[in-house]
């Protein structure tokens, strides 16, 4: 295919391209690279900007560890089962990636909220949401679990449904089938899908904002950052986020690329 | 290592967006070589996999040694399953792959840990065993590799340790050696049959290559849009074909359709003669050709290919039907020759590369043709 | 396949997978239920309302036009060419999907700002980006590019390079190649990426939020409602926003499933 | 419409991951059929990507009727291409898809508003051209249809008459049978060389099936691991391979290794014999066999399944070479019976299964071979 390129089509299209991704990649790049090292660090030493970054991190992982045991039997009943209604549930799924999360944040509080009914029962075993951690991770559930269940769908996909069955004729319950052939043969796609979630609901603001303001997750204290202080006071914690999300995205597609390979 | 069942399927209907069976009956009797022969699409994988307990019928029973399994779970039938693409277990290297059925049959989690000895026992125990069927298959040298650095036929090999290592009552083979090139698909075929000889396991090998079919099976059944159209030795089916669809499956050229008359010849014995049906239109040279038969009526008439003599010298034998006739077309496929003759009705037969050249076949050449009576085939 | 589905595990699946669907769609049911018809008619009337909508619809219409130029000769590339550095093209491309989007809007905020290079020398040519409908552009644009250039690219590499070299060898040039047979044959993704890129950049807050607060899109809007008057006020707007998504969103599914058929 | 270039090759080397090519040298004439045959993956689709202008070469040249075009863009070279895939555009019925090319060189856009008139007539000039071609295929009844209804053979055939359309200088066929089924395979087979024998375009195809290649090509070049290994007619290389590999790829199964010695008779005549290398640990008894060859010292000898004669009784023949042996093993490959007889060597015959029938044989029965010296091929 090498030689295909030298040709005036293809020099314009990278052209139009690269305008893309020097969009996408000059403001990250100069955010990082204008803060200066030492004020980042004194930045991540505050208690403030550690507990935001720790809790942002912690409730993001306990979102992806709830949405693993109920998301990924889903996603291998989408892959495998056939029944009516598929489609509906489907589309449910990935209705979050389209809804505001300003509007999810606000349908959250209507359910959870201490007045609902959930809220209420929740309350009496002493668990409340609103502007409180479970919250958080409620909210960082529903904007993400699309990524975690569309990413273990399509790994289930992948496997050959033969394989199912010839472990059955060599004497495997539907239980060990499962076990020993589906779910190591999809764990790459739902490891890189809980990598994926979990970064994406590092990145949520909207929806928590609504729900939990306090405590502050990261994003939602940069925000805050912003609007009392102003540009240059946001700017580290911007730094710090955008680094911390690289990194995770980074892991995600290396583990991705050995799965290629 | 003996260990084989009876398979009896009765009256069985399968409905399923890809394949349709109907009214399937198949007696495989115990230790037999039983060969399905189908086109693509006939249903052939669906039946396999309904037998294996992998889909459930619409209708009908299925019988292993009598007892019925129609219902029982696929993990509980202990039949062995040979997929055409192999379908080994890519996270697992060649003795896992292998393993698997063994390993699955062996205590797990809590009764693993209380009696720890016997579990240990029972690992020799399943390395003995892999080691026994993979050296039996010659692929003992290949335990540590993992199946996709295997050639194709390597891993067809592992698919069937794999199936034969749980010793299953009925080992059922779908397509097994479609996927091989033409080299490893006749040596892994020889196998096939060592194999059965050695073990003598009830086996269900479905196909869509009748020369497969005839090398292998003890006995065929031929099936077409999901029904059974013919079953018999394969002597049965390339000699009798029942209908036109076997015929030209099994590669029967010379097809023709025309009515048996009866005829007394001087001695006064009766000798039974099929009139084309091509040549009524010339009424008074009605060609015909004399035939065993007890049919009466209108039939059709095949004769095979390599039934008939090609000689450039008009022919004095025992056959009993002679034609005259000119070479139309000489199609060359390498070692064969496929000669049509028109004499009138175009007859194909089939030579050497040899014989052609020492007859100097051409097209337009003038060429006779013998065959016997007992070589028509009427259906 | 269906019978292999009377298994207990089936079952168990079936109803851990139930609790999730239903975590999703019991939230925004209850929205959109609970709400007076009549009350969202009127919501619908005020003009604050109707502009933040039509500002929020046509902002995200301008950012998948802007993208659709040049993300699908970039999608066309990665999809066909082979040159170093691909990979991190690609991790580029997927970048804001992770990154936290009011950390996105700092960022942007740094390279569109007023006092920034580009910012002032937009403002040269009487474009500002900072409180206007072309930094809602840019901000949507940036959060909601990477959804058009992977469907686009999916949809490119879907297309078997055969028919390319045939059209080659029969007289088409690479341009003429690309207009018959490459882009015609992935239109079905391309256009569905457009539809998935609107309605991403319809529910954009975050970055939205710091970048231009003002003029108001309607996720702002609804967050205005909710800090300033508290949930009731803002649940007619939430209940519009999430019926406006969940339309294009069917429209959407409507658009891949002709594709597969 | 006839129209066909010579097409000259000259140290072509080409690299690329899937495959690489080494010092490929072919001079093909105007209006051949010139097949170049050889395993899967031996580069040969590279081959014609790389005459099409898909590929650049490392090094060499292209020629096409003298003129270098190593350099010129694909869509320059008026080269037809046709895929084992078919690559029909989904998106274009099947007229469509044939006009792809006509349409291409139309003036479009603001050419075609200009001058509006000509390209009225153009379109009528062009629903022509597809229609005499859709009739040579015989697919003028499928023109509105989707690619995607059409059966493979029909694909092929639409293949075909679109790169057929534009009148191309040579055709390139890759793999253009291998897709289909035997019978569709057959027609399509017999299609090509009507269409070659009508157009007489220069065509190169490319094929691992020796009975297609034997049957379609003027001459056939056999290819392995990217070189040309034998360039010949079809009774050269079925006759004469060059070296084991093409022996064993045209289905010669009589390969023995052995040294050529020379004789003289009683009448004085020398002649040459091949003693075999297996047997001379039996000195006294140094099996060996009469050939013609110019060839001495260690050499390779091969002899076609089907020339060698086969019987239960001793033959006295003008056959120079006479064995005894019993039979090894019987494969049934339907048509065709393969015989294994150990004689000291093993030889592989090929017989009938009337023969066979009428021979009795079995496995361990004692037989007579006997075949020419002329039929031994030293190499």
């Amino acid at each position: 295919m090498r030689k295909l390129f030298t040709n005036r089509m293809y020099v314009l299209f990278a052209l139009l391209g690269a305008l893309l991704i020097f969009f996408v990649a000059w403001p990250l790049l100069r955010t990082v690279t204008s803060s200066d090292p030492t004020i980042i660090w004194e930045t991540l030493l505050e208690a403030e900007v550690r507990s935001a970054i720790l809790l942002t991190l912690y409730s993001s992982a306990l979102a992806t560890v709830v949405a693993f045991f109920f998301g990924v039997p889903l996603a291998y009943l989408l892959a495998r089962a056939d029944f009516p209604g598929k489609r509906l549930i489907e589309g449910i799924v990935d209705v979050p990636i389209v809804v505001p999360h300003s509007a999810a944040g606000i349908a959250l509080l209507m359910v959870f909220g201490r007045r609902s009914l959930l809220g209420r029962a929740f309350g009496l075993i002493g668990l409340k949401f609103v502007s409180a951690a479970p919250g958080i991770v409620i909210a960082m559930l529903f904007v993400s679990l699309s990524f975690l269940v569309d990413s273990a769908r399509e790994g289930f996909e992948a496997v050959n449904p033969r394989l199912e069955r010839v472990a059955r004729t060599l004497g495997a319950s539907p239980w060990q089938t499962f076990w020993r052939v589906s779910f190591p043969l999809a764990w790459r796609s739902i490891l890189s899908g809980m990598i994926l979630m979990w970064a994406r609901g590092l990145s949520e603001f909207g929806a928590v904002v609504i729900l939990a303001y306090h405590p502050m997750i990261a994003p939602v204290l940069l925000y805050e950052r912003f609007e009392s202080y102003g540009l240059d006071y946001a700017r580290p914690v911007a730094t710090l986020i955008i680094l911390i999300c690289l990194m995770t995205f980074v892991a995600l597609r290396l583990i991705a690329q050995e799965d290629r390979a | 290592m003996k260990s084989s069942g009876a398979v009896q399927i009765r009256d069985l209907w399968v409905d399923l967006r890809e394949f349709h069976l109907r009214e399937i009956d198949l007696d495989i009797a115990a230790g037999e070589y039983f060969v399905v022969l189908g086109p693509t699409g006939a249903g052939k994988t669906g039946l396999l996999e309904t037998i294996a307990g992998l889909y459930q019928p619409q209708r009908g029973r299925v019988l292993l040694d009598g007892e019925e399994i129609t219902h029982l779970r696929p993990e509980r039938r202990g039949i062995g399953f040979v997929y055409q693409a192999y379908a080994l277990f890519p996270h697992l290297n060649v003795a896992e792959n292998i393993a698997f059925g063994l390993n699955i049959q062996r205590p797990s989690g809590l009764g693993k840990l209380i009696r720890r000895k016997s579990a240990q026992e029972n690992e020799v125990d399943i390395a003995e065993q892999v080691d026994e069927v993979s050296r039996m298959l010659a692929i003992d040298h290949l335990l540590h590799r993992s199946p996709k650095t295997l050639s194709g036929g390597e891993q067809q090999r592992v698919a069937l340790a794999r199936a034969l290592v749980i010793k299953p009552r009925v080992l059922l083979l779908d397509e097994p050696l479609s996927a091989l090139d033409p080299e490893t698909r006749e040596s892994l075929q020889r196998e096939l049959a060592r194999v059965h000889r050695q073990l003598g396991t009830t086996t269900l090998h479905v196909t869509h290559d009748f020369e497969e079919a005839v090398a292998l099976g003890d006995r065929i059944a031929v099936v077409n849009q999901g029904r059974i159209v013919q079953v018999g030795t394969p002597e049965d089916i390339f000699r009798r074909p029942a209908s036109e669809f076997v015929a030209r499956f099994v590669g029967v050229r010379n097809i023709f359709a025309g009515a048996i008359a009866e005829e007394t010849d001087e001695n006064g014995t009766g000798a039974k003669t099929f009139i084309f049906e091509a040549s009524k239109t010339v009424e008074d040279q009605a060609l015909k050709m004399a035939v065993v038969t007890d049919l009466t009526g209108a039939v059709q008439a095949s004769i095979r290919p390599e039934d008939i003599i090609l000689s450039r010298e008009p022919i004095h034998s025992s056959a009993r039907n002679c034609f005259r006739g000119h070479v139309m077309e000489i199609a060359d496929r390498g070692t064969l020759i496929y000669v049509t003759v028109n004499a009138p009705p175009d007859f194909t037969c089939v030579i050497t590369r040899r014989s052609r050249e020492e007859m100097r076949l051409r097209e337009g050449a003038a060429v006779h043709l013998a065959f016997k009576a007992s070589a028509v085939h009427i259906f």
